[in-house]
């Protein structure tokens, strides 16, 4: 279970959310819209528990995620990728991958080589001299390294080529289906995410605007159509 | 007016703290002493002590601090590049400067105002330069000194005397100040095969310097000034500080009771020797040599400035001091004095010649 | 031949006498690379260490093990201290790489005044006696301490690049050393990865020392001299490179003291900048090793001293 | 007519890795190029290479007729070329509108002789140039935050940003490394107006972007990258239809 | 009060120094160490050049200040050609290289230093007067360090130093920027340089080691980099503090280290407490007139 309850939160005097609630059941698949600058980043951050929730809470099996660090919220199985800028530029894709996974299953790198086959080919390479889509590849592999119960993701089909952008959604409600495992995902690209999720909500302005199945969203276009 | 007041500024911090405090140390003893023996002329001499840190910088400052907030006649301070710094404040204001222990050759000519009453450079190091030629008849000398200012001018005038009295250099090299290994100028005096070794190093760094010779199997006589006169150079060497020669610019504690004394006070009260025992024993001296003026200024009912120090100084010329002797300043702003040469024998120092008397 | 004999003395001796180099070296490489400060305050962890050394050995009169033993605990005592009591708070402020290393610089010379206050100015050493016992192989003296001071040196390098390159903590070195904060979301506790480079300088620093301090005089101020020379490896070695600074002071030590054979000796000291300056022109990234492909440890990074740059974009 | 921007023959490769074989490609005023690629074709690379980021191994850039090969990156900026970054490279201390006005193409003060000696010139140029950028954050949606800093805005505004600061410069070629990517739906249209506005004022523009729907609306032709190589030209539209695209990019 | 003519004098030139360094580290992001070599530069040559070639004094601090401005040059063009970092390494080579040949060549006296250098001014008009030329320069530089970083230009230093790639990629020139920024720094300290040689009429070697690039960086940033006045706060404190402890009569046996102890000591409690520097500096650059657009909400 991760429970969002009453969450408010914002940067020195700025609110960026405002009284958001969310309850989802282990393995659920959600994905989460809004225009630019609605908080969607803000309420992942508070998820992993990168930002500081101003009130309310974040409830995962029991413990506040809100209060710990990243490091231990990572550690009890969320999984966060951010919005850009997300490897170690100077090491190498295999390095990136084995750190990534040594406190949880490192012989994983395999699974992950087969999900983007192009990180196996080049596994050498400095993941800062990668190509912009194939660093978002790289850092959708670590997050997966760290085998977690939840997995965050900041518009993981930014900069990805529709054909990847595809597999990659289509893989990730395998992976969801076979490991159970929570997906989170915030995106712009609408049509493609609601075909992979279950639930979906708008946030507008820092306050949920929507909130229901994502077939209902499909339905119901001119809710999301500027997204 | 109910006391007289002189300034000293020595470096209390910094590299050279270790001798700085020592000296002035010797000097706060001699005030008391002189005031407890009723002062000069029945007021009280009191002294006032700053931190030059040895930085000419800092020395400045204080020098200006003792001229214009203490309204001192004279003051007294040391370390060749301090000195120098300050001669300007002291022949501007009028006011006399008092060298003791700078040992550099160019402080005889800093201007009207500045004195020294410890002897310089060219004094021991001739004598140990000529005291090798001569008396001990060696005819090869190599020359190692560390690359700053008294290293630089200590080994000239050695090279000079030793070249003159009949030698020959056959090694001149030098180390850097912040160097920890020294083999590559030892190995070069090794090659020249030299039958003395001058060593013109600091307190800090001579042992090594030491050591590192004898275990690089050079076995000649090493000889040096007042930095490789003290007790730790023993001990830190065990036999191998055997036969190292060093000057010392003042009476040790076999040659005159005073100075037994005053070591003997040295122990009891700090439990060592003093660092480097005759500089101290000139800074000991220095307050009586300002009291003598004073007083007999005050006898003569002449007001105290730094002009009239001056005269009344000159005029005195020489003066009786407790640890170091007679001493007379000379027409060139310098004084000479007697050199003590030590040397290392059977794990104590001994002394080998006094040149000069 | 005479020259031989004289190259290869000063080969031994520059080798023995960089040991203590190259640990300081290592120490001040490994915090600039995983912390990305300029410590300074390394030089007031030396003073701790050398003068505990001091006071085991010369007043209690331990024997040198035991004397060694408390060196080491005060040693990462203090460097425990440093992290959690200075760069901590710091870091939590937000203050600028400047600023922690101006810190540094201050905390370094209030050690070496408290030093001066308690021990005096008079230079000391662990040992009473510097002198070693010297054997003569082949033509060349080497020193009672050279051997076991090399043993050791290679031992404690051998110990930390296996650690670095087979433990979880050395490769989290690596990781929190490239993004502290994206090191995070893989579960790594930035806070202890942290501490645990400062422990290991910490541990190099100590042992520097004590090969130091029973070989040379030390100061109060002595540790901060001594830095120079740590940081001109570590940048000739490539900031971000151990290795290379291991090597680099190496390499320095020896050519300062070489060079006594080319040039006339009171250019000597010129010659360690001098390298400094052929360093950038002709190795703009550092002395580097060959590069080992995917092996952890030999990437190199800049590492950006004002503040923090963005990260490297694709190719750029 | 001929090409503002002529690249012939253009070749690198890293260690092995081709990032670009043989590539010959003309912008021309006024029209509007997509590059389109997978992942990893070499279209970020290409740009660097035009702009001088990366060095090439072989070929030509010619800006107006005259190569470029022996001038710096800020010295074909300043001979007219512009482009933006994949990830945002803004000055995140400083607000908006400065990110702007710094990008003018002959920036006063950047000299200091101007600013001690140049008050007046300084200040008019000053004036100009906040019109113009208060007057394209204008049509970017973006004139109500022109004084936050820009480290404080939401990513997609931040790509935003990146492309307005890249039209102060008045460019005669512009490039654009993936500008809609992170930026919302609604910024569609002002996007798409704004490009089309700066090709129609003669500038050549090269849009590279994932987002297929955008670069069909906005392109007068696509080229298609694949490996390091040109692999497609033509219409969009064309592009799309080609089945062999299809399965290499686009998907079913 | 002769005394407190050279504090004044010394603070003042401590101010120039921190000033234009703030210029070089702050605004211009350049993390150089060489600042002292530069005053050496310049008040070596203004002293060798006034003492023994007879040059006018003021002519030969305006050498002083243009030698110290070439050498910046010639120390930034390889090294910033390489990368920033670099300036560094080479800041550290040249300074204490410079010191090295000012020791070991002849005309500069050597690491004994260079004595009685002509006065200027005081004999003529006093020593006030001096506090007064000093005071003067100290203005003009705190008002040009001032009006460069609040200028079009300190926009230009803030975006080169957020982002060297991206402002090429807006057709400047960072390199040529580092350079003048540099150059201009080291020029001033240059000034300072021929100023300080001219009143206290000696100089030597070990006044410019690298312990004084620490005392002048510790100035800049206790005081607060990037900001104006942080360094002249930081150059009166730091200055000032010394004197003041050295005035509470302590015992000499334990005057020295004391007065480290309470000094260091001091400087570690106001960095504690003050961690943005004694005068915080927004990390944000500031313009001389706010935009006309209308202020976003969340400032
Ligand atoms: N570090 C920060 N400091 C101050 N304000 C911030 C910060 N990060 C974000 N904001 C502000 O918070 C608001 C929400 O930002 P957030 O990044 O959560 O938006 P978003 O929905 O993720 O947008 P996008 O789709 O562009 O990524 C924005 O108005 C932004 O300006
Ligand atoms: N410095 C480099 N060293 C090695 N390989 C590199 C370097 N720079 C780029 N590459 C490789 O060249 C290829 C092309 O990269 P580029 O960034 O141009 O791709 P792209 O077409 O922009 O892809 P995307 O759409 O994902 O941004 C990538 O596979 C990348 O890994
Ligand atoms: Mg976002
Ligand atoms: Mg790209």
């Amino acid at each position: 279970m991760l429970q969002v309850q009453n969450l408010t939160a914002g940067y020195g005097s700025l609110t960026v959310l405002n009284g958001v609630s969310l309850s989802l059941g282990n393995g659920a698949r959600l994905g989460v819209f809004g225009h630019n600058g609605a908080g969607k980043t803000t309420l992942l951050r508070c998820i992993v528990g990168a930002v500081r929730p101003r009130d309310g809470k974040v409830d995962l099996d029991g413990t506040d995620t809100g209060v710990a660090t990243v490091a231990e919220n990572v550690r009890r199985g969320i999984a966060f990728v951010p919005q850009g800028h997300n490897v170690f530029p100077n090491l190498t894709i295999e390095q990136n991958l084995r750190i990534a996974g040594l406190l949880f299953d490192p012989s994983f790198v395999t699974q992950v080589y087969e999900l983007f086959p192009v990180l196996a080919e080049r596994c050498r390479q400095r993941a800062g001299s990668m190509s912009g889509g194939e660093q978002q590849m790289l850092a959708l592999g670590m997050a997966l390294m760290t085998k977690p119960k939840w997995l965050l993701l900041d518009e993981p089909s930014t900069g990805l080529a529709p054909v990847i952008v595809r597999n990659v959604m289509r893989r990730l409600a395998d992976i969801n289906e076979r490991t159970g495992v929570g997906l989170i995902v915030v995106e712009q690209n609408v049509p493609a995410t609601l075909k992979m999720v279950e639930q979906a909500v708008i946030l507008r302005s820092g306050q949920i605007a929507f909130q229901g199945s994502a077939e209902e969203l499909g339905r119901n276009t001119d809710l999301w159509k500027w997204f | 007016q109910d006391a007289f007041r002189f300034g000293l500024a020595m470096p209390l911090t910094g590299s050279q703290a270790l001798y700085g405090q020592d000296q002035v140390k010797a000097a706060e003893w001699a005030v008391a002493e002189i005031n407890k023996a009723g002062g000069v002329n029945g007021k009280k001499l009191e002294m006032t002590v700053l931190d030059t840190q040895a930085d000419p910088q800092l020395g400045i400052q204080m020098a200006n601090r003792l001229v214009s907030v203490e309204k001192v006649p004279v003051f007294v301070t040391a370390w060749s590049a301090v000195v120098k710094a300050v001669a300007p404040v002291a022949n501007d204001n009028r006011v006399v400067e008092l060298s003791v222990g700078a040992n550099s050759p160019d402080i005889a000519k800093l201007g009207d105002y500045v004195y020294t009453t410890f002897p310089l450079a060219d004094i021991d190091i001739t004598a140990v330069a000529k005291y090798a030629a001569t008396n001990m008849g060696k005819k090869k000398a190599a020359i190692v000194y560390i690359n700053n200012e008294t290293g630089i001018v200590a080994a000239e005038v050695y090279k000079k005397v030793f070249t003159e009295a009949g030698g020959q250099v056959v090694a001149y090299e030098t180390y850097d100040p912040k160097a920890t290994d020294f083999t590559g100028p030892l190995l070069k005096v090794r090659a020249a095969n030299p039958d003395i070794i001058h060593l013109q190093g600091l307190v800090s760094d001579t042992p090594q310097v030491i050591a590192q010779m004898r275990q690089l199997g050079l076995a000649q006589p090493i000889s040096s000034y007042s930095a490789a006169y003290n007790p730790k150079l023993i001990q830190q060497l065990g036999a191998a500080a055997e036969g190292v020669i060093a000057t010392s610019l003042a009476p040790g504690a076999d040659d005159s009771d005073t100075v037994q004394v005053y070591v003997a006070r040295w122990s009891k009260e700090v439990g060592r020797e003093p660092n480097g025992l005759p500089y101290t024993q000139y800074l000991y001296d220095a307050p009586y040599l300002v009291a003598a003026v004073l007083k007999s200024l005050d006898d003569k009912k002449t007001p105290i400035t730094g002009e009239n120090f001056r005269k009344e100084m000159l005029a005195m010329r020489t003066f009786a001091l407790p640890m170091t002797g007679k001493t007379t300043l000379g027409e060139d702003h310098t004084v000479v004095k007697p050199v003590y040469l030590m040397e290392v024998k059977g794990g104590k120092w001994t002394r080998k010649a006094i040149v000069g008397e | 031949m005479q020259d031989t004999t004289i190259i290869l003395q000063i080969l031994w001796t520059s080798l023995a006498t960089s040991t203590y180099y190259v640990l300081f070296a290592v120490a001040f490489a490994l915090v600039l690379k995983v912390t990305r400060l300029f410590n300074f305050a390394q030089a007031a962890v030396m003073t701790i260490a050398f003068y505990t050394a001091f006071i085991a050995v010369q007043w209690l009169e331990w024997p040198a093990w035991a004397a060694f033993l408390l060196m080491m605990f005060m040693t990462l005592a203090a460097s425990y201290a440093l992290e959690r009591i200075g760069f901590e708070a710091l870091r939590q402020r937000g203050v600028s790489v400047m600023f922690v290393f101006v810190f540094t610089l201050m905390v370094s010379e209030f050690i070496a005044y408290v030093a001066m206050l308690i021990f005096g100015t008079w230079p000391q050493t662990i040992f009473p006696t510097i002198f070693w016992p010297v054997t003569i192989v082949g033509e060349i003296a080497v020193s009672g301490w050279d051997i076991p001071a090399m043993a050791a040196t290679v031992g404690a390098l051998a110990a930390f690049f296996a650690f670095m390159r087979f433990t979880r903590t050395g490769q989290f070195m690596i990781g929190v050393a490239d993004n502290p904060d994206l090191a995070e979301l893989y579960g790594i506790n930035k806070r202890q990865i942290f501490l645990a480079a400062m422990l290991i300088a910490g541990a190099f620093v100590g042992l520097g020392m004590f090969l130091y301090g029973t070989r040379a005089q030390v100061l109060p101020q002595t540790g901060l001299s001594l830095m120079l020379f740590a940081i001109a490896a570590t940048i000739i070695g490539g900031i971000g490179n151990i290795a290379g600074a291991a090597i680099a002071a190496v390499i320095l030590g020896i050519i300062q003291n070489a060079s006594i054979l080319f040039i006339s000796s009171e250019w000597q000291g010129f010659l360690l900048y001098i390298f400094l300056f052929l360093a950038i022109v002709f190795f703009p990234n550092g002395l580097r090793l060959p590069r080992r492909r995917g092996r952890f440890g030999t990437a190199t990074r800049d590492i950006p001293l004002g503040r923090d740059a963005p990260p490297a974009e694709s190719q750029a | 007519m001929a090409g503002v921007l002529e690249v012939r023959d253009l070749s690198k490769s890293f260690d092995g890795i081709v990032v670009a074989s043989h590539i010959d490609l003309t912008l021309k005023s006024g029209s509007i190029v997509g590059l389109i690629g997978p992942n990893g074709a070499g279209k970020t690379s290409l740009f660097n290479l035009i702009s001088g980021v990366v060095k090439f191994d072989s070929g030509t850039v010619l800006l107006d007729g005259s190569p470029l090969d022996r001038l710096k990156f800020h010295q074909r900026v300043r001979g007219g070329l512009s482009r933006t970054w994949q990830h945002t490279r803004l000055f995140p201390s400083l607000p908006v509108i400065d990110n702007l006005l710094i990008a003018t193409h002959d920036y006063p003060g950047e000299r200091l002789v101007n600013v001690l000696f140049g008050r007046r010139r300084l200040k008019a140029h000053d004036s100009v140039a906040r019109d113009k950028a208060v007057g394209i954050l204008g049509k970017m949606g973006l004139a109500n935050v022109a004084d936050d800093l820009v480290s404080d805005l939401p990513y997609g505004q931040q790509k935003l940003v990146g492309v307005a600061r890249a039209l102060m410069g008045d460019a005669k070629c512009l490039l654009l490394d993936e500008p809609m990517a992170g930026v919302e739906g609604q910024a569609y249209a002002a996007m798409q107006r704004v490009v089309r506005e700066v090709a129609e004022s003669g500038v050549a523009v090269c849009v590279v972007e994932h987002n297929i729907a955008f670069i069909r609306d906005l392109c007068d032709e696509g080229v298609f990258m694949f490996s390091g190589a040109i692999m497609a030209r033509g219409s969009v539209a064309e592009l799309i239809r080609d089945p062999q695209l299809t399965e290499l990019y686009f998907g079913h | 009060m002769e005394y407190l003519y050279g504090i004044i004098i010394i603070i003042g030139l401590y101010v120039i120094l921190a000033t234009s360094f703030n210029l070089i580290i702050g605004y211009g992001g350049l993390v150089s160490i060489a600042h002292p070599v530069f005053f050496a530069l310049g008040a070596y040559t203004s002293a060798v050049l006034s003492r023994d070639f007879g040059a006018p004094v003021l002519l030969a601090m305006l050498a002083g200040t243009l030698v110290a401005l070439l050498a910046s040059i010639a120390l930034a063009l390889p090294s910033l050609r390489v990368s920033g970092d670099y300036l560094l390494i080479a800041s550290i080579g040249f300074q204490l290289g410079i010191l090295e040949v000012i020791k070991n060549v002849r005309f500069t006296g050597g690491p004994g230093g260079f004595t009685n250098i002509p006065p200027f001014l005081i004999r003529e008009f006093g020593r006030e007067s001096y506090v007064v030329l000093v005071l003067a320069v100290m203005v003009a530089v705190i008002l040009l360090v001032w009006w460069i970083s609040r200028s079009d230009y300190g926009r230009a230093m803030s975006a080169m130093r957020d982002d060297e790639l991206a402002f090429s990629s807006i057709g400047r020139d960072a390199m040529w920027m580092k350079i003048a920024i540099f150059g201009l720094g080291s020029g001033i300290a240059g000034l300072a340089g021929s100023l300080y040689a001219h009143y206290f009429r000696f100089i030597a070697p070990e006044q410019f080691e690298i312990l004084q690039s620490s005392v002048i960086l510790t100035m800049v940033v206790v005081g607060g980099l990037r900001t104006t006045w942080g360094p002249v706060v930081g150059a009166l404190l730091l200055q000032a503090l010394p004197q003041a402890i050295s005035f509470l009569h302590l015992p000499p046996s334990v005057l020295g280290p004391i007065q480290g102890i309470l000094f260091t000591g001091l400087v570690l409690v106001f960095m504690f407490f003050r961690p943005q520097g004694l005068v915080p500096a927004k990390e944000v650059w500031r313009a001389v007139q706010r935009p006309t657009g209308k202020a976003g909400e969340n400032r």
